[in-house]
């Protein structure tokens, strides 16, 4: 067996009731203000303690949390929402309304306070709280995802006025680390410590029905093999977010669980095809030769993306088409199948020397126009193990067809500096996105392109087509689902046809878990055994401990102290007898 | 030279070494072109006119010089700059992180040098014997070992568990949030977590002190006055430890402390694969960014403890060698 | 105890015994200088057909070859020869002082019980209580991180078991006596002048009130004149208290002076044995002849601006056998037999030893 | 040469050393031979087939990694890159800081003093934070690891090489050279160098020993380019994707117990020279 | 004449909280045509600060060195010459050969060094013979730690001749040498002298050593020259009471030898007493009289240089005394 440990796994009690303990997301917490963090360790953190306005549901859809229900009125500038009655923030104040409209007017207002999800209301006209239940935000042109805008995790969270009113000022500077954090949502944050944990405690009068463990624990682990170490030892209940291999040998490993739900996210090839700004003026040191859409093609037809799943994946996911992750079905599209590029280097050979790339004496073919050799960087995330494996995979099916990638691991900030510039030829990317679309589809438009002066900018991979763009202000504005997906689709068509952004899978969402933590998941498996996506709020307020085992084994932390301690000791002992018996050996001490 | 001469003189140098690592250091950050900004937001919806300020906020907008001079100013105020990803100063977050570095090390130091002298005076004293022959091999094997490579070995076998051993020590962190965390019960849950990461460190660095100090002996074996000290009748032992290991001890300690760089950097390796809340997890954690400021930061912090723990070597070295004193 | 009080052996290799019995150099001796100046009690220190072996890796070095003499309280004797003739070596293992880095066979009768064989822990109470030894580099011969007074205190506190208080105040009157203040006492060896250091060298041997000084070449690092103010002192201390001295140097000269008898070695070997006087005016051995000569006397028209050396290079250690005279190759006068006999030392007139052949009585010995 | 053929006589007699300079053939024998039995295909991902991390077996004595490479293969071209970035980084070193350790020793005066503060800031700062952030500024791959190595730990040969500069000036023979005639030039090259060298190869060996730890820990922590076949890169991606949860020890131990192996290898060797070359052995002979 | 110095001074500068070392402090001396002086004194006084001075590797205070009557440039290319001429000998041979060399190479190193390397082979082996190394092939491929310390120093030697000098400095040449090799070398010096007719400066703490080989000899103390004049002058008749004290420490076959033990540690160059720089430690100052010392004034009254070439002893004392019987009558049964 490859298993490591026996994997039997400890009753979590400790204190008064039973506490989940959760691996932290990786990236950690950068600041408990949840006006300015970013991390998604923070983000998850948020979700646990601040309330918001919609949730969403097994299937992507919104659902209510604060609000009840909401309307959009005729004109579809105004929504209301109606908010639920009689709640109370954690320190017994009633929580109402104005709570809401105040923090989206601090967003909308502040800079600092925008500093994080600023552009979610952007293109807000008003919000109002004319009375304690009811919420009125005005937009200045019609917005199909305001329901989307405040939903945990991802979203905006409300916070306490009266706790935060006092803090306008000094947002920057306020770190919000006084337990407990006065907020509402299944948990309460008790206790936090920079880089180690957050200890929470359920709220049992939560709104949306109380979380079934009395605490939850948030731990660090810099490395996910500690906290797949800490799992199997049962030091620990959850782990998201595990990779190929610790999935595959956790599979196996008895007293844990495993699932895998659809990504939400895509990995892929961006091409520089001509990076130019927003004036049409062309910056960067990208490869002209790629400006030809033929040479993108075959470049897309020379990728194995089922090798690649299979192999870099180890099966865990999904070859991608759509520029949209079936994490989120309403938005889903495929290519036909005559527009489907295949796996095919001959036919990618075939189109290069139709187009009249000739082969030179090195196997590098030649662009016709610039009768250069067609050698193109290939720009990967030094930190990212995918980003490493794909490379070489894609380094050898470039060669075949006769284009020469040089790999070229740069760290995320150099990376992000090159790509706004248009020094690139071709860049791994990844992307992940909530139910709401907007933003990802954004960063392919015309409007991201930087300033002549080379400031500004904001998109990923200098796309830029007009009727994309078209597309784009109209889906924002289409508030029946079945059509605004249709628009989407054929946006997601437009980028499949330029080949600039190449998807190659959909990566699953890989969960680990105690066995004896039940309820976590929820939805049903597809075809290809993989749960609809979910996110952690659920996950903590859904899981349930089992039912207290007999005779569990009690190998606990407290009961293993006795035995670390010994082993010390008899390291201790072992070690000092051996030098004292070398020592007694070496003689007395009558001697020089 | 008179005492208060030589403070006055040592401290400036001292103060010269960190001025010099203050522009090498900044130097070092400001050369690469990097676009914090993008890296901060990337992932989420962020519009245009938000990434202008951030930028002007993290003062990216200005030219090399203004920046340095701010962070000049910053430093001399104690902020060591602004973290781009925590969006927090430096110093602020330095001051979190000191304290578990300050446990780590220093616990993996002082057994570290107890263990290290202690083995390297009786493998120095008997060089050549079966305990020196022991004792050398394990020590340059051990020091031979990549850090992180044991780290992660240790890991497996005394965390996961491996074969018939049960892993029974955490496998990272610096406590057990869900014990208290005050008393006893606390400490001794945060030495349950030490011991991991310190004995790592321990095993690799007790070596090179292994190594200088029977160097330090053996160099003293054949000085004339352990000679007289002999003639006068005194035991072997006596001669040993009153004689040879003063006298061992000064040079032993001036390479301890010139060797303090290699024990910060077996803590960054270290705290990365334990999770140890400290600064070289920081350090780790910003480099995946990478987070120049809060890189220049710990890397400040860090040179700053070396400047001043060889400081206080070349003081502790004048304290304890009457002739350096004297001269 | 296993020596023969007699101090006379079977072996033949053994030295005849160099008591003093005639007249000379024993008149020079104070009067107190105790019982054993009879002849008949054992003598203070019998060294019997001494060898020391160097071995460094798979090399010996055979430092010591077969030394022999003795020494009664209260006497002085000289020790001369060239530089790596093993004078140090002889000295340094009649303590047992050389570790595991050399081996010694033969005997040292020390008041008659051999310090070759006793106990470590017999023999470290002899160290220093009735043997001490002052080095050559009193600065490398002290601990530099350690006090004076720490350091003569030492031997005080662990042979005569008194307090460190009673131990001090012997430190400050064992300084007065070497012309120290004792308010320095509290000083580290580096804070004195090499002389001085040399006065504490001394200070500290006199600590236990020892029968023997063994001194090794305890002024060579020094200037001309310190030396022989150290000379000085070191003379009228041990004539007072009535210590036997064996003084090693390679200047023959000095030597002449501060010593009774004198002892000259050649690759190991004792060549030459007998009052210094006699042996520095009328010697008995080519190889003290041509050391002799090397020290001019001024005024001496002979010596004027004609020095005069010794050809050839002293031998290795490790190159010279067993068989014959080591010295030979250098000798003026060699001849057939010098390289092939064995090598003794031969009574070379009263009171007198001689290792060459021309030497050896039936040969007519002093005949040079 | 009399001086060689003794050094080689002494050296022999060092079990230790002749051990570690055994280790130290095995691997450079290694590396050069590495492309003959080991061909591009069995490195190149697309092109093997081996199965996917599994154990040791009869075709992959020792197991695969996660593209299905040999382990064994990977390995043998690692030992390749490993040595060439110590070697080229301990090779800067040296020749840096006997440079300046030799002009720092031999002119006393202000550029000695200012050589010598410029290394003793060197010295202050934590090597590895200053390589981290060296190779994280000037970019990844081996490139920046090397330079970075090289920058760091130039200053222990520098402050060996000065002492024992200092050391050799005081010697008589310098001064005698001096009144021959020679300048601070000929001093340097004909007079010091010639004896500090001694120094400079055992501190050589030691660097190298000190270059691979660095080069595999800075790998580790991700500063390498992840797609360079180095014996610190297979532990970096070993430990980037679970081999550690998988158990796959034929993943993990391998590049580590090489690198032991190395390092040791050198430290022996050089420990080793070091005793031969001692000057107090030398003297008492 | 060959060499001259005038009122020479070496002052180092001070170190760790030290004052200044007046090393020498006001030297007049001359080394004539194949003349062997002897500079005697003891340790510290500045002998071999002097010695290096004279062959440019210090570079005095004050003063110069003359040589042919031209003072000595110190322009590198000018010392280069210079030292075409004068060569330097090292108290402790080991030391003065550098482990790496080899014989030859050491020999060499000063015809190459003075570019002469056309008949190298020749020079060598010439000077490796008249350095009574014979035959010299044989030692061409030895390293210094093979030779015996005799054998290195006549290696020196012959590195010194073979650049053909007309002055050969010798700082302490045999000091270090055992008393039986210590002859052999004396020896080699004073052939030299006469087949060559080198100039030699001897510098020494041993009396002996001027008795066997000098035709001056000069005695320093602190700084300064004491007394000068030839070696039988100074030796049998000495005047000043430094050279006195010297003379009587040295042992002899006497069979009342006691030796005139001078009082106090080791003069020091950073404090230089006023006066006479020798009054602190004078027997005589000490024990004369109130009326004597009035006169004398060795505590406040400078004393003049003394002067090159001329036989004499800077002391205040003499003033007061006869001028000196002989006393080296008592040599004279010797
Ligand atoms: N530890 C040792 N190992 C090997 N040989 C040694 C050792 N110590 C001394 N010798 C050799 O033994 C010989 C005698 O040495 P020793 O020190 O006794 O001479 P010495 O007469 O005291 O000389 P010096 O006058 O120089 O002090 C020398 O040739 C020396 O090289
Ligand atoms: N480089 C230097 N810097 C400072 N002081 C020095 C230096 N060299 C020598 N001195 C001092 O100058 C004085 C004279 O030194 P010098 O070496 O000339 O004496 P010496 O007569 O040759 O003595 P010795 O007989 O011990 O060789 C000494 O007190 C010495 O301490
Ligand atoms: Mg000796
Ligand atoms: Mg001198």
């Amino acid at each position: 067996g490859r298993a490591f440990a026996d994997g039997s796994t400890a009753g979590s009690g400790s204190g008064a009731g039973k506490t989940l303990r959760v691996a932290m997301d990786g990236s950690g917490v950068d600041t408990l203000n949840p006006f300015t963090a970013y991390f998604n360790g923070a983000l998850d953190l948020f979700g646990g303690i601040y309330p918001t306005l919609t949730t969403i549901d097994d299937a992507g859809k919104s659902a209510p949390y604060l609000a009840k229900s909401w309307k959009l009125s005729d004109d579809h500038l105004t929504w209301t929402f109606q908010i639920a009655d009689g709640l109370k923030w954690s320190d017994g104040q009633p929580l109402t309304a104005e709570d809401a409209a105040w923090t989206l007017n601090l967003i909308m207002t502040d800079d600092v306070a925008g500093t994080a999800n600023g552009t979610l209301v952007a293109n807000f006209e008003s919000v109002t709280a004319p009375d304690a239940t009811t919420l009125v935000v005005k937009t200045k042109q019609p917005q199909s995802n305001l329901d989307y805008i405040s939903i945990p995790v991802s979203g905006i969270p409300i916070v306490p006025k009266h706790v935060w009113e006092a803090h306008t000022k000094d947002l920057k500077d306020f770190k919000n680390e006084s337990t407990p954090v006065v907020g509402y949502g299944p948990w309460v944050l008790t206790e936090f410590k920079t880089g180690e944990y957050a200890k929470l405690d359920a709220n049992k009068t939560f709104l949306l029905g109380a979380p079934k463990y009395d605490h939850l624990i948030e731990q660090i682990y810099k490395e996910t093999d500690a906290a797949v170490a800490a799992l199997k030892a049962g030091q620990l209940d959850y782990i998201e977010g595990v990779n190929a291999t610790q999935f595959k040998t956790l599979q196996g490993a008895s007293g844990v669980q495993t699932a895998q739900a659809v990504g939400n996210g895509w990995f892929g090839l961006e091409l520089n095809a001509g990076a130019k700004t927003r004036t049409g003026k062309p910056i960067g040191t990208g490869n002209p030769a790629l400006a030809d859409p033929v040479l993108r093609k075959a470049i897309a037809l020379a990728v194995d993306k089922k090798t690649l799943v299979a192999k870099v994946l180890d099966g865990q996911g999904q070859v991608a088409e759509g520029y949209l992750p079936p994490a989120w079905p309403q938005w889903s599209w495929k290519p036909a199948d005559d527009q489907l590029s295949k796996f095919d280097p001959a036919a990618a050979n075939k189109l290069l020397d139709d187009a009249g790339y000739k082969a030179g004496s090195d196997g590098v073919r030649v662009d016709p126009k610039t009768s250069k050799p067609l050698n193109l960087r290939l720009g990967i995330h030094s930190d990212d193990t995918q980003d490493a494996a794909v490379s070489n995979y894609l380094v050898s099916w470039f060669k075949a067809i006769g284009i020469n990638a040089t790999i070229q691991p740069m760290s995320m900030s150099a990376l992000n500096s090159d790509l706004g510039k248009g020094n690139w030829d071709m860049l791994m990317d990844a992307w992940t996105t909530g139910p709401d679309p907007t933003y990802l589809l954004g960063i392919q438009s015309c409007g991201t392109l930087p300033n002549d002066d080379g400031s500004g900018g904001n998109t990923d991979s200098f796309f830029c087509d007009a009727d994309y763009d078209k597309l784009f202000a109209q889906q924002s504005t289409i508030f029946d689902p079945a059509e605004r997906a249709k628009v989407v689709g054929q946006m997601q068509e437009i980028l499949y046809q330029g080949n600039s952004n190449i998807m190659f899978y959909n990566s699953t969402h890989k969960i680990a878990a105690n066995a004896k933590v039940s309820g976590l998941l929820t939805g049903t498996k597809d075809a290809n055994g993989f749960y609809p996506a979910q996110s952690s709020f659920w996950s903590y307020l859904k899981a349930a401990p089992a039912a207290e085992a007999a005779g569990s084994s009690g190998k606990d932390g407290g009961s293993g102290a006795g035995l670390w301690i010994g082993v010390i000791v008899a390291v201790v002992v072992v070690g000092g007898g051996g030098v004292l018996v070398l020592r007694r050996r070496s003689g007395a001490d009558d001697r020089e | 030279m008179s005492s208060p001469r030589y403070l006055v003189t040592k401290l400036a140098a001292a103060a010269v070494s960190f001025a010099v690592t203050l522009v090498i250091g900044f130097v070092l950050f400001n050369l690469m072109p990097a676009d914090p900004v993008r890296t901060m937001t990337r992932g989420r919806p962020t519009s245009e006119a938000e990434l202008g300020r951030l930028r002007v906020q993290l003062g990216l907008d200005k030219p090399l010089w203004e920046r340095f001079l701010d962070f000049v100013n910053d430093t001399l105020h104690g902020r060591l700059g602004y973290s781009w990803q925590y969006q927090q100063s430096v110093a602020s977050l330095t001051m979190h992180r000191l304290g578990p570095t300050l446990l780590l090390m220093g616990t993996a130091f002082a057994i570290s040098v107890a263990l290290g002298l202690w083995l390297g005076v009786r493998s120095g004293w008997r060089a050549g014997s079966l305990f020196d022959r022991i004792t050398s091999a394990t020590a340059l094997t051990l020091w031979s070992v990549p850090t992180f490579w044991l780290g992660m070995i240790l890991l497996i076998v005394f965390s996961v568990g491996i074969g018939p051993i049960h892993g029974f020590l955490p496998a990272g962190g610096m406590s057990d949030p869900t014990l208290p965390q005050t008393g006893i019960e606390h400490y001794a849950d945060v030495a349950k977590h030490l011991v991991l990461p310190a004995l790592t460190m321990v095993l690799v660095v007790y070596a090179q002190y292994v190594t200088i100090m029977r160097a330090s002996i053996i160099e003293e074996i054949g000085s004339p006055y352990l000679l007289t000290a002999r003639a006068k009748g005194l035991t072997d032992a006596v001669v040993r430890r009153r004689h040879a290991v003063p006298n061992a001890l000064l040079p032993s300690v001036t390479m301890i402390f010139l060797h303090l760089g290699g024990l910060i950097s077996g803590a960054v390796a270290v705290e990365a694969i334990f999770s140890w809340p400290g600064l070289g997890e920081l350090t780790y954690e910003a480099l995946k960014i990478p987070d120049l400021p809060l890189l220049q930061g710990t890397f400040i912090v860090f040179s700053a403890s070396v400047i001043i723990m060889n400081l206080l070597a070349d003081l502790a070295y004048r304290a304890l060698d009457p002739r350096v004193r004297a001269s | 105890m296993s020596a023969d009080p007699t101090g006379t052996g079977p072996m033949s290799t053994e030295p005849m015994s160099a008591q003093p019995t005639s007249a000379g150099p024993t008149s020079a001796q104070p009067p107190d200088a105790g019982p054993n100046s009879a002849g008949t009690a054992p003598p203070l220190l019998e060294v019997r057909d001494l060898h020391v072996t160097y071995r460094s890796g798979d090399r010996t070095v055979p430092a010591v070859r077969g030394v022999g003499f003795t020494l009664a309280a209260g006497d002085t004797l000289g020790v001369a020869g060239e530089s790596g003739c093993g004078k140090s070596t002889m000295a340094l293992s009649l303590m047992r002082l050389h570790g595991g880095r050399a081996e010694v066979t033969g005997e040292v009768l020390f008041k008659g019980e051999n310090l070759l064989t006793t106990g470590w822990s017999r023999l470290r109470a002899v160290r220093w209580a009735g043997a001490s030894v002052v080095f050559q580099g009193a600065m490398s011969a002290l601990n530099p991180v350690r006090t004076v007074a720490d350091q003569i205190a030492e031997p005080i506190v662990l042979h005569d078991k008194v307090s460190t208080k009673a131990a001090e105040k012997r430190v400050a009157q064992l300084l007065d006596s070497v012309g120290i203040p004792a308010q320095r006492m509290r000083a580290h060896p580096h804070e004195f002048s090499g002389g001085q250091r040399q006065r504490v060298m001394i200070a500290m041997a006199l600590a236990c009130r020892p029968d023997l000084i063994i001194a090794d070449e305890p002024t060579t690092a020094l200037d001309v004149m310190v030396q022989a103010q150290i000379l000085e002192l070191l003379g009228d201390l041990v004539k007072d208290a009535g210590i036997a001295v064996m003084m090693i140097t390679h200047d023959l000269s000095l030597l002449a002076h501060t010593c009774d008898r004198l002892a000259v070695m050649y690759a190991g070997r004792i060549v030459e044995l007998g009052p210094s006087r006699q042996v520095l005016e009328d010697p008995r051995h080519p190889y003290t002849t041509a050391l002799s000569r090397a020290f001019p006397t001024i005024g001496d028209p002979a010596s004027r601006r004609a020095p005069q050396g010794l050809a050839g290079d002293p031998p290795r250690p490790s190159d010279v056998s067993d068989d014959g005279c080591a010295f030979a190759p250098r000798c003026a006068r060699v001849h057939d037999g010098c390289r092939t006999e064995k090598m003794l030392l031969w009574p070379a007139g009263p009171d007198r030893e001689s290792a060459c052949l021309l030497a050896r009585p039936e040969r007519g010995g002093g005949a040079l | 040469m009399s001086g060689l053929r003794r050094f080689l006589k002494e050296f022999r007699r060092r079990p230790s050393g002749v051990a570690g300079v055994s280790i130290l053939a095995a691997f450079v024998a290694l590396a050069l031979l590495a492309p003959l039995f080991v061909g591009e295909d069995q490195l190149d991902v697309t092109k093997v087939d081996g199965p996917l991390l599994a154990p040791p077996s009869g075709s992959y004595p020792l197991g695969t990694d996660q593209a299905g490479r040999s382990i064994l293969a990977l390995l043998a071209y690692g030992a390749r890159e490993s040595l060439r970035i110590g070697i080229i980084a301990t090779v800067l070193t040296v020749v840096f800081g006997s440079l300046v350790g030799i002009v720092a020793g031999h002119f006393g005066g202000w550029t000695g003093r200012i050589l010598m503060h410029v290394t003793d800031w060197f010295i202050a700062l934590p090597s590895l934070p200053l390589a981290i952030s060296l190779a994280a500024v000037l970019g990844q791959g081996e490139t920046s690891i090397t330079i970075a190595i090289a920058v760091t730990s130039w200053t222990a040969t520098a402050r060996l090489v000065r002492a024992q500069t200092l050391a050799v000036e005081a010697r008589p023979f310098v001064e005698r050279a001096r009144v021959l005639g020679a300048g601070n030039r000929q001093i340097m090259v004909r007079q010091v160098l010639p004896n500090v060298m001694p120094l400079i190869l055992v501190s050589s060996t030691l660097t190298v020993a000190g270059s691979l730890l660095s080069e595999a820990t800075l790998t580790f922590l991700g500063l390498g380019n992840p797609t360079d076949i180095t014996w610190g890169e297979m532990l970096h991606e070993a430990f980037a994707n679970g081999a550690f949860t998988a158990n796959a020890w034929w993943y993990i131990l391998p590049p580590g117990l090489t690198i032991l192996a190395v390092v040791l290898g050198f430290t022996l060797t050089g420990r080793a020279v070091e005793h031969v070359l001692d000057p107090r052995m030398e003297k008492s002979r | 004449m060959t060499l001259e110095v005038r009122d020479l001074s070496v002052v180092y500068p001070p170190r760790g909280g030290v004052g200044p070392a007046r090393a020498v402090d006001g030297v007049d001396l001359r080394i004539g045509d194949g003349e062997i002086v002897a500079l005697i004194g003891e340790s510290g006084c500045g002998k071999s600060t002097l010695a290096r001075t004279l062959v440019g590797l210090v570079k005095p205070s004050r003063g110069q060195v003359l040589y042919q009557g031209t003072p000595l440039d110190y322009s590198a290319k000018a010392l280069k010459a210079y030292r075409r001429h004068t060569q330097l000998v090292l108290q402790d041979p080991g030391g003065a050969l550098n482990p790496k060399q080899n014989v030859f190479d050491a020999v060499a190193e000063g015809p190459r060094l003075h570019g002469l390397k056309d008949d190298l082979k020749e020079t060598v082996h010439d000077a490796l013979t008249r350095a009574g190394l014979r035959p010299p092939e044989d030692f061409y491929h030895r390293y210094p730690h093979e030779l015996s310390g005799g054998q290195q120093q006549r290696v020196v030697i012959a590195g010194a001749l073979a650049l053909n000098p007309s002055l050969i400095v010798a700082d302490e040449p045999v000091a270090s040498l055992d008393a039986s090799v210590r002859g052999e070398i004396l020896k080699l010096l004073l052939r030299l002298r006469d087949d060559l007719g080198l100039s030699a400066l001897v510098v020494s703490h041993d009396l002996g050593l001027a008795w066997n080989i000098a035709d001056r000899v000069a005695v320093m103390y602190l700084g300064r020259i004491v007394e000068q004049g030839t070696v039988e002058e100074v030796l049998l008749n000495p005047r000043h009471p430094y050279t006195k004290a010297l003379l009587s420490v040295v042992p002899s076959g006497a069979e009342d030898w006691r030796p005139t033990l001078l009082s106090g540690e080791p003069p020091d160059p950073t404090a230089i007493p006023a006066g006479c720089r020798f009054h602190p430690r004078c027997g005589r100052w000490a024990g004369a009289s109130a009326a004597d010392r009035e006169r004398a004034a060795c505590d406040r009254r400078e004393l003049p240089v003394l002067a090159a070439d001329v036989s004499g002893a800077a002391c205040h004392l003499l003033d007061l005394d006869p001028p000196a019987t002989d006393v080296s009558n008592a040599w004279e049964n010797a």
